[in-house]
């Protein structure tokens, strides 16, 4: 049986690597794909307790975080989408009109 | 007899009508209004005085001045033999000053206001003298200090006057400095400032000390220095002479009353009235007594040199307050307020005469500019002549009788006293040297000054040589009231005074008392020779003393270089200090510079801190996860 | 107890504030209609002040003409008025003062007239209701709300530099009254939850709290007083605000710094008062002769005065530390005269500033001859502000000498060199701007209007009033300043520095 | 395991049922509506509706996952207070702005449902669902203005730091989740109280999520740094909404789940707290001083105003948490009086935003200068205006509870406070003015600002009304 | 024993395409990268007894997320993004502050105790088989928070009509 702890352990790397890609690329939508990549290790974390703990609320919690991801990803797409129309760039660091 | 209230309001009124309806209505009248007032002044202190001598005086408080918890001080009225001889004097000089003034002033601009201001000075001078307590006195010393402020500087156009008035307000607030806190510790030590339960309970302080300033000092002589303060600055006594030389750019009929007779007496008014507290400390009276003598010896000396007539009779009138200081120094109050009555008249007989001078010499004041004036002013020659006898101390005159008694009870006071009665002999030459060098040099000889002041040279009308020769007459006969019993006199005037001032201690021989006496006159007489000899033999022999003794010559033609020694210790470092110390440094730099400081730093810190935001997604992201990692870091190692 | 049928105080508040709103409602064209508005409600509220000197009972210590309704109970706020010997005559200042201001203010003020009469009366709503709250939540609020109007008439009406000065003002006192705010929430909260200034006075507090909060409340009232360290917002303000502004700010808006530490830091903190009556006198005997020598060293006409109010502020505050019974009167009294000369002299520049348009004093020369009457009533008050037996300064400069020479007698002389400096200013500016030769500038001077001489009357009869005979208002103060005393030798605990007592101050 | 036969009890929802029905019900009629004045005003009457269902609704549903309480109807009466205010400044606006879709007020209905969620929120799961419907309403909102790239720029900006906050949320949810098997909050509390594990670190890493993601919520001081572009960016209308409806909310749920789930650990978080309301208060005073926009400055601002309800969320007990929300509620009033003086100024080819257009307000147009006048006074705290009530409020709950030095610390950063606000009073009294400003103004914006400032005068002269009405909704608590 | 091999493999896996999908420049080769490992993760949860939810994590993320995020890739020019920095300036400072947050969260999560266990035993699940456990728990226990994502979705789609359309009548 594979102790709760190495679960942890891939969820929290999985997290974090999530964050590393946030933190560091330039692109939005692979920014996008890090925050998925955060809900991911939550979700992975949030069944590995529902398994050890034999409670079924860490699947259902998992399942609305699917859904509210979905949901995400939609008004994340259209705000893209609406910056792209007008300044034809996928970079967040050309976004920087407003400062100080 | 409680018609003595009239005698200081009815000036007041005078001044009240005068000033405010001066200008519009009485114009050129306004002499009436005032004269009229000190007039009936006069009258009800002549009344009051033979009330007095016939043995009623009078301590009445009008109404409560000031009451905050136990402190309390009334305006009242304390009508003594020492009030009386004051009213007298105050009241007559001021009366003939009134009358001589109308001629004097006649057709300037401010006519109504000078006699206002006249009135003002009578009143406040009559309530510092019939004040039964020191806060009132402390308001009359104030008040007259104020209204010698507006009359020196009543042609406030010029600058010189307007800064000499000034100057004196000023000097004179360093000396009420002291008597203000010499009021205090009366108060602190007797709790009340009434004469009469402070001088009934004086007795009571002998020997006690008190913790002054972290040195433990004797309470009477502390006290008595801290009023002597007062009278050193409004007598114009050594270190606070500066402001009455300057004091003569106001008109010459405001120096004969007020820097002769009037003002400058109530120093020794006052060390008279507090002479309970001043006979309780030795040390205090040797001060008195030593001021009053070194300052008659440097003012006698600087006088010898001045040129400017109404200098010299200034520093003259120093030198005798110096006289008169001497006399209470050494316990003989009577004799100094004896001084006090006979010079008003002959001094502001010499000021007056001084000003018809300068009347006739259209406004010239320097004695070598003027000379044979004898001619043209036959009157005002006689009076001057006759003052300036009476102030050498001729035998006859009133000088005469006021200074020997001053320099005979100096001689009886003790060893001190013989030291004190040789500079006070010494002065007396020199008294009579430059007193006799303005008459040889200003009315003998022949004239020095320009051809149409010649021209205009005339006698003054009778307006102003009435009051002369009514002072003329004074200088003469008010010695007669104080013969010595050596002379075979009643010595009524101290006899009238002893209830109030006591009776000069210390005993001499007979002997030794004409052997003062004579030796006094002969210097006098020498005095009088020694300037005739200079100024009508040889008239070159002035300059060529001077020359040889130049430097003395110079030290003393700039009056000891006080008034620069005062300027560089006081005036210029204080403007120093203002200038760049304080509004340079302190307020500009330190207290500025934090308040202005703070809020720049804040702007600078803000707009340094702003560039943080960069606008840059990550950057923020970046600043979260640091946030969350340093809280838990933080959390979990502590 | 309140002799009277009507809530006066209340009325005394709020009528300006009523009389600011109908003034709010007069069209901005007819300036006229607004000053003789502002002119009467002002002049209303002063006749409706007149029973409060008249009214008042001299006998007792306790408040009188009080009000109490409740205000906020869930925090045992009451709205709490009343008045004492100590606050009755500053409340009579006030009121004077305002009618004056608008007096003064006639023809110079040209721009926004409406908000210039609404700014001033409501101004004085807020002064009354500071010198008659007592409860602390409502003076702090009349506290704070008195900086608004300030702040806009420095602001909107002042000089050239008016923005700093009106910013620097608003700062200064802001910084050190949110301070206070702090130490009222800590009395409060120590107190058992009230702000009744009343009660808080019978209760007793720890040394160490006490010490604190007494500095906590220093910080506010000495920016206000001002007192030596934090005294560089005056002169600007004093400059840079119309005359009006300046001569509210002289007069009154100084006097309550003063009034706070009588109201609060005595009664509240006598061991701590007790304790740092050594640093205080120190502080006034620095502001008395700093402010002094100073002076003589200015050459703008409003900045001498405003440095000369330093000086006889630092004055008071020597009375009011003085601890002593002729201190405190003389203080407080001196507190009168000092919003009665002060507020003159700048009544007076504002009548030349308004002919002149400057304030240098190299501009002037010679008015003695163009403007005798002027000249005569600026003597009047120079001689005042120097302290001249006979007129209002010297009573309560000499109570003030007496006090502090028994408090300690190194303060005293200091303090008495004060009035020699003080004499070299005044007499030098008033040389400088009155006698010597007649400065063309001022040649063509129209005279003085009856509505100016009308303004400076009453300060005239008052200087003198005072000056003859001040028992009429000494005798105002006595019980109070008894009792105030009291409460100081008796009231708090003796001194344990041990502080072993529950620290309250974590 | 029964299956639910009847149906469960839903008197505690009824708010939030009217809310969600009448909000699908304006969507719909809004294809009908051809002026969009009308749909702006059901809006109103929606949220008049849902105000006057809140009063009857209190109790617990769902077992427990919805709590109806005093706490949750006095927020819910702050975010309707914020709605009806906003809708109504917004209406000539998002004309002006030629944005004038009828969606613009149901997404704004829809945020104030899921801060309604929030508030009640009585499990972790809703509380999320409920953040993220109003994060998500916000996001749309704050890119209303989709021509204008400073808009899209604050909707990226916004939901990027969004989703990375509610990320840290869901982390920190799922690890208290495995710690307690429970996301219910009493649960949570009466387990952490049982077996002791409260000082456990795993316990305090989700504490310290939890604050990460709220404090990103409320604007606090690390994870502050969205709120200043994505104020200025978004419509003028949504920033006066985003600046009091969320952070309310965020408040709400700080409030809710620190002090019942965490309440054991009151002395740790209060502990973490305190450096957080420091540096928030420092960073929104100080930063707001050299700003040249006003909307930015009021952004800045409005952290500073989440500092010092800190303090009352630090100061814990009946009187802090009341004084908290007391200050909230008068918060609202103030930012959206601001808010709407500032929308004043936008007009035709005048966006209005610069400081210095502020110059000689007060001769061109007294009335809006006086109105800015009071907001600005309130907002620094000075006496006769409710700012000063609530700051009066939380400090002397904070020194109550003993931290004085904290409330010493809060009112000198509200004197720094004093000169950037004063800076507007003065452009507007102080200065001559350049050009001829025009203002836009309308009946609904007039209402508005009148209805702001007649509570900021009223609450700060008689301040019992609403303070009783806090301490009784603590009570409840 | 056997499980062990599994969940190395899959952590593995998962760990090495999760750094993969944030190293790689083409936003293409990510998006299929990331396809990859929701296999992965999906595979996990099978391990874990959720099959719903790995059925549903294939479904819904792998098909309809993936799919959203290569409509929007597509509108790119890929030739310029395939050239263009992929990371910002200071990206080691990013990595570093992850890693840091590793740290600290493996630290803390080093004295993580297991909360209580619940009812649904892995044994009741597999007899029950995870949907139906799931959907009885979803409709009666969580039927709330159900409506709530229910409005959640709606706001979604009205928020992408108001942002993306192209023309918006009015």
């Amino acid at each position: 049986m594979v102790p709760l702890h190495w679960y942890l352990l891939l969820s929290s790397a999985v997290f974090v690597v999530g964050v590393a890609g946030f933190l560091t690329r330039r692109n939005i939508i692979i920014m996008f794909m890090s925050i998925e990549l955060m809900l991911n290790a939550v979700n992975i974390s949030l069944v590995s307790f529902s398994r050890y703990l034999s409670d079924m609320r860490g699947q259902v919690l998992v399942f609305f975080v699917i859904a509210v991801a979905a949901a995400e990803a939609a008004i994340g797409l259209a705000i893209i989408i609406a910056l792209f129309r007008n300044k034809a760039t996928a970079h967040v660091d050309e976004a920087n009109e407003m400062k100080g | 007899m409680d018609n003595y209230l009239l005698i200081p309001f009815l000036p007041l009124a005078a001044f009240f009508v005068n000033i405010l309806f001066g200008k519009t209505l009485i114009r050129d009248k306004s002499h009436w209004v005032s004269l009229f007032a000190v007039v009936c002044s006069w009258v009800i202190a002549v009344m009051t005085l033979f009330e007095v001598i016939g043995g009623r005086t009078v301590n009445r408080d009008l109404y409560t001045w000031i009451v905050s918890g136990d402190f309390r001080v009334s305006v009242g009225f304390l009508i003594d033999q020492l009030t009386a001889v004051m009213l007298i004097v105050v009241t007559t000089v001021s009366s003939l000053v009134h009358i001589y003034s109308i001629g004097y002033m006649h057709g300037d601009k401010g006519y109504y206001r000078f006699f206002a201001y006249l009135s003002l000075f009578t009143f406040s001078m009559l309530m510092l003298v019939m004040a039964n307590n020191f806060l009132q006195l402390y308001f009359g010393w104030e008040a007259v200090g104020l209204c010698s402020y507006f009359l020196i500087g009543f042609w406030y156009e010029k600058k010189s006057a307007s800064d000499a008035g000034k100057k004196a307000f000023i000097v004179n607030r360093f000396g009420d400095f002291g008597f203000g806190l010499g009021v205090i510790m009366i108060f602190l030590t007797f709790g009340t400032l009434h004469y009469a339960p402070v001088f009934g309970s004086v007795n009571g302080i002998v020997g006690k000390t008190v913790d002054f300033l972290g040195l433990q000092v004797d309470l009477p002589t502390l006290i008595a220095l801290l009023l002597f303060c007062g009278a050193v600055g409004k007598s114009a006594q050594l270190p606070l002479h500066v402001w009455l030389p300057d004091a003569m750019e106001g008109p010459t009929p405001v120096s004969a009353l007020i820097h002769a007779a009037t003002m400058v007496t109530a120093g020794v008014f006052l060390v008279a009235r507090c002479n309970p507290i001043f006979v309780l400390s030795p040390p205090a009276m040797n001060v008195v007594a030593l001021v009053g003598a070194v300052t008659a010896l440097f003012a006698g000396t600087i006088a010898l040199v001045q040129n400017d007539i109404k200098r010299i009779v200034a520093y003259s009138t120093v030198s005798q307050l110096g006289y008169m200081f001497l006399a209470c120094g050494v316990g003989a109050f009577s004799a100094g307020i004896f001084h006090l009555y006979t010079h008003a008249f002959f001094k502001a007989l010499l000021f007056l005469g001084a000003g018809s001078v300068m009347h006739a010499m259209a406004g010239e004041l320097d004695i070598q500019k003027m000379g044979g004036l004898k001619k043209h002013m036959p009157l005002t020659y006689w009076t001057f002549l006759l003052a300036s006898l009476s102030i050498s101390g001729v035998p006859g005159f009133a000088g005469f009788f006021s200074k020997d008694e001053i320099l005979w009870r100096a001689y009886a006071s003790g060893p001190l006293g013989h030291l004190l009665y040789a500079i006070g002999a010494l002065t007396a030459l020199l008294t009579a040297f430059y007193s006799f060098r303005i008459i040889f040099v200003a009315f003998h000889g022949k004239f020095r000054g320009t051809h149409e002041q010649e021209h205009h040279l005339h006698e003054s009308p009778k307006i102003m040589t009435v009051p002369l020769l009514i002072l003329a007459a004074g200088a003469l006969a008010a010695g007669w009231v104080g013969i010595p019993p050596l002379l075979g006199g009643g010595e009524h005037f101290a006899e009238f005074l002893a209830p109030v001032v006591g009776h000069a201690k210390g005993e001499g021989t007979h002997a030794e008392e004409w052997a003062t006496m004579i030796t006094a006159v002969i210097l006098g007489l020498g005095g009088i020779a020694a300037a005739a000899f200079v100024y009508l033999r040889k008239s070159t022999l002035a300059d060529t003393v001077a020359g040889r003794f130049s430097f003395i010559y110079r030290l003393l033609w700039n009056k000891y270089y006080v008034d620069e020694l005062y300027d560089t210790i006081i005036v210029r470092p204080t403007f120093w200090v203002a200038k760049n110390v304080i509004v340079g440094v302190t307020d500009g730099k330190i207290i500025e510079g934090i308040v202005n400081g703070v809020p720049r730093f804040i702007g600078t810190l803000s707009s340094w801190l702003r560039n943080i935001q960069t606008g840059m997604v990550h950057q923020y992201a970046a600043v979260m996860a640091l946030g969350a990692f340093v809280v838990i870091a933080i959390v979990l190692f502590w | 107890m309140n002799g009277l049928a009507y809530p006066i105080l209340s009325t005394l508040i709020f009528l300006p504030v009523l009389g600011a709103a109908v003034i709010l409602f007069i069209g901005r064209n007819q300036e006229r209609l607004t000053k003789w508005a502002a002119l009467a409600v002002s002049i209303a509220v002063f006749v409706l002040s007149i029973p409060l000197f008249t009214d008042f009972n001299r006998m007792t210590p306790l408040m009188q003409f009080t009000e109490s309704h409740a205000w906020i109970p869930s925090w045992n706020i009451t709205y709490f008025l009343g008045v004492d010997g100590i606050s009755v005559l500053f409340i009579l200042l006030s009121t004077l003062i305002t009618v004056l201001c608008v007096l003064i203010s006639w023809n110079s003020i040209k721009t926004k007239v409406k908000e210039f009469y609404i700014a001033v009366l409501v101004m004085e709503g807020a002064m009354i209701g500071v010198f008659s709250a007592l409860d602390f939540f409502l003076f702090y609020l009349f506290w704070e709300a008195m900086l608004i109007p300030m702040y806009l008439l420095i602001g909107v009406w002042g000089g050239p530099n008016r923005v700093y000065a009106a910013i620097k003002f608003f700062l200064y006192t802001l910084v050190g009254s949110v301070l206070m705010l702090v130490g009222i929430i800590v009395l409060y909260s120590y107190a058992g939850h009230t702000f009744n200034i009343l009660e808080l006075m019978t209760k007793t507090y720890p040394y160490r709290m006490q010490f604190w909060l007494f500095w906590a409340f220093f910080a506010a009232f000495a920016v206000k007083v001002p007192m030596f360290p934090v005294h560089t917002w005056l002169p600007d303000a004093h400059t840079e605000a119309p005359t009006a502004g300046s001569v509210i700010l002289a007069a009154v808006l100084i006097k309550m710094g003063a009034y706070g530490f009588l109201r609060f830091s005595l009664p509240l903190f006598p061991d701590a008062s007790k304790a740092m009556a050594v640093p205080m006198l120190t502080l006034s005997v620095i502001a008395i002769i700093y402010g002094a020598v100073v002076c003589l060293a200015q050459t703008d006409l409003k900045r001498l005065i405003a440095y000369s109010s330093v000086s006889h502020m630092g004055f008071v505050t020597l009375g009011i530390f003085a601890l002593n019974i002729q201190g405190l009167e003389g203080g407080i009294l001196q507190m009168i005269n000092h919003g009665v000369v002060t507020g003159a002299l700048f009544l007076s520049v504002g009548i030349i500033y308004d002919r002149t348009h400057s304030r240098q004093i190299s501009d002037y020369g010679g008015l003695a001859t163009v403007f005798p009457l002027y000249a005569a009533f600026f003597m009047v008050f120079t001689l005042a502000s120097i302290g001249l037996p006979g007129l209002n300064g010297f009573v309560g400069e000499f109570l003030i000498i007496l006090g502090g020479f028994t408090a300690s007698k190194w303060a005293g002389v200091l303090a008495a060199t004060g009035i020699i400096i003080g004499a070299a200013y005044m007499l030098w500016l008033y040389q400088r701007v009155f006698f010597l030769e007649t400065n063309q500038k001022l040649v063509g001077l129209q005279a003085m209007e009856l509505r100016e001489v009308i303004t400076l009357l009453p300060m005239i009869i008052l200087v003198f009033w005072i000056g003859i005979y001040p028992d009429t208002f000494l005798s105002f103060m006595h019980p109070s300043v008894q009792n105030l005393l009291e409460r100081l030798n008796t009231g708090g605990q003796e001194v344990t520095l041990a502080g072993k007592i529950a620290e309250i101050i974590k | 395991m029964k299956i639910l036969t009847e149906m469960p009890d839903v008197t505690a929802l009824m708010p939030e049922i009217v809310m969600t029905c009448l909000a699908l019900v304006l969507l719909m009629l809004d294809l009908f509506i051809r002026r969009k004045e009308i749909t702006a005003l059901l809006a109103i009457v929606i949220a008049a509706v849902v105000g006057f269902f809140l009063t009857g609704s209190s109790g617990t549903a769902f077992s427990g996952m919805f709590i109806s309480d005093g706490y949750s109807s006095f927020f819910k009466l702050i975010f309707l207070v914020s709605l009806v205010l906003s809708v109504l400044i917004s209406i000539r606006y998002i004309k002006i702005e030629s944005v004038n879709f009828g969606e613009y007020y149901s997404l704004m209905l829809f945020s104030t449902l899921g801060m309604m969620l929030m508030a009640s929120a009585g499990d972790i799961i809703v509380l999320y669902l409920g953040l993220e419907l109003m994060a998500l309403s916000l996001y749309v909102l704050a890119g209303f203005l989709r021509h204008d790239t400073k808009s899209n720029e604050a909707s990226l900006k916004y939901f990027l730091l969004g989703a990375f906050a509610s990320a840290f949320l869901l982390y920190g949810t799922s690890m208290i989740y495995g710690l307690t098997g429970t996301t219910n909050l009493k649960a949570i509390a009466h387990y952490l109280a049982a077996n002791g594990v409260a000082h456990n670190p795993a316990v305090m890493l989700s504490v310290i999520l939890f604050v990460v993601a709220f404090g990103f919520k409320i604007a606090a001081a690390p994870f502050h740094m969205w709120a200043p572009d994505v104020y200025e960016g978004a419509p003028t209308s949504v920033t006066a909404f985003m600046s009091v409806g969320p952070k309310a909310a965020g408040f709400a749920v700080f409030g809710r789940v620190f002090l019942t789930a965490f309440g054991g650990l009151q002395v740790d978080w209060a502990g973490i707290l305190i450096p957080l309301a420091i540096l928030t208060m420092a960073v929104g005073n100080i930063l707001a001083i050299s700003q040249t926009n006003i909307k930015r400055m009021l952004a800045y601002s409005s952290i500073a105003h989440a500092g010092y309800a800190l303090i009352g969320l630090i100061a814990g007990g009946g009187n802090g948490v009341a004084s908290m929300m007391n200050y909230l509620f008068i918060y609202a009033f103030m930012n959206i009086g601001a808010f709407g003086v500032v929308i004043m100024l936008r007009t035709e080819g005048f966006k209005g935003e610069e400081i210095t257009d502020y110059e000689g307000l007060a001769k061109s147009h007294p009335l809006a200068a006086a109105l800015m006048l009071v907001f600005m006074f309130s907002l620094t705290g000075i006496p006769p205006t409710a700012g000063f009530v609530g700051k009066f409020y939380l400090f002397m709950a904070a020194v109550a509870e003993g931290y004085t030095w904290l409330a010493l610390v809060a009112v000198i950063f509200s004197a720094i406070s004093a000169y950037f606000y004063l800076r507007i009073v003065m452009y507007m009294y102080m200065k001559e003015p350049k050009a001829e400003v025009a203002l836009s103004t309308s009946a609904p914006h007039g209402i508005a600002l009148a209805v702001a400032t007649c509570a900021v005068l009223l609450i700060g002269v008689l301040p019992s009304g609403i303070i009783e009405l806090a301490r009784a909704a603590v009570a409840g608590f | 024993m056997m499980a062990e091999g599994i969940f190395i493999y899959l952590a593995a896996a998962i760990v090495i395409l999760s750094v993969l999908v944030i190293t790689r420049s083409n936003p293409v080769h990510s998006m299929i990268t990331m396809l990859v490992l929701f296999f992965h993760i999906a595979a996990l949860y099978v391990t874990l007894n959720a099959e719903f939810l790995a059925a549903i994590q294939v479904i819904v993320y792998a098909g309809a997320i993936l799919v959203l995020f290569l409509f929007v890739v597509l509108l790119l020019n890929l030739k310029e993004e395939m050239v263009a920095r992929r990371y910002i300036g200071p990206w080691p400072l990013g990595v570093l502050a992850a890693l840091g947050l590793l740290v600290v969260i493996v630290l803390s999560l080093k004295s993580f105790i297991p909360g209580p266990s619940g009812v649904f035993t892995t044994e009741v699940v597999r007899a029950e088989t995870n949907t139906k456990v799931l959907g009885q728990i979803l409709f009666t226990e969580y039927l709330y928070p159900f409506e709530v994502v229910s409005m959640i979705l709606l706001v979604a789609i009205i928020g992408a009509i108001v942002l993306a359309k192209k023309r918006l009548r009015n």
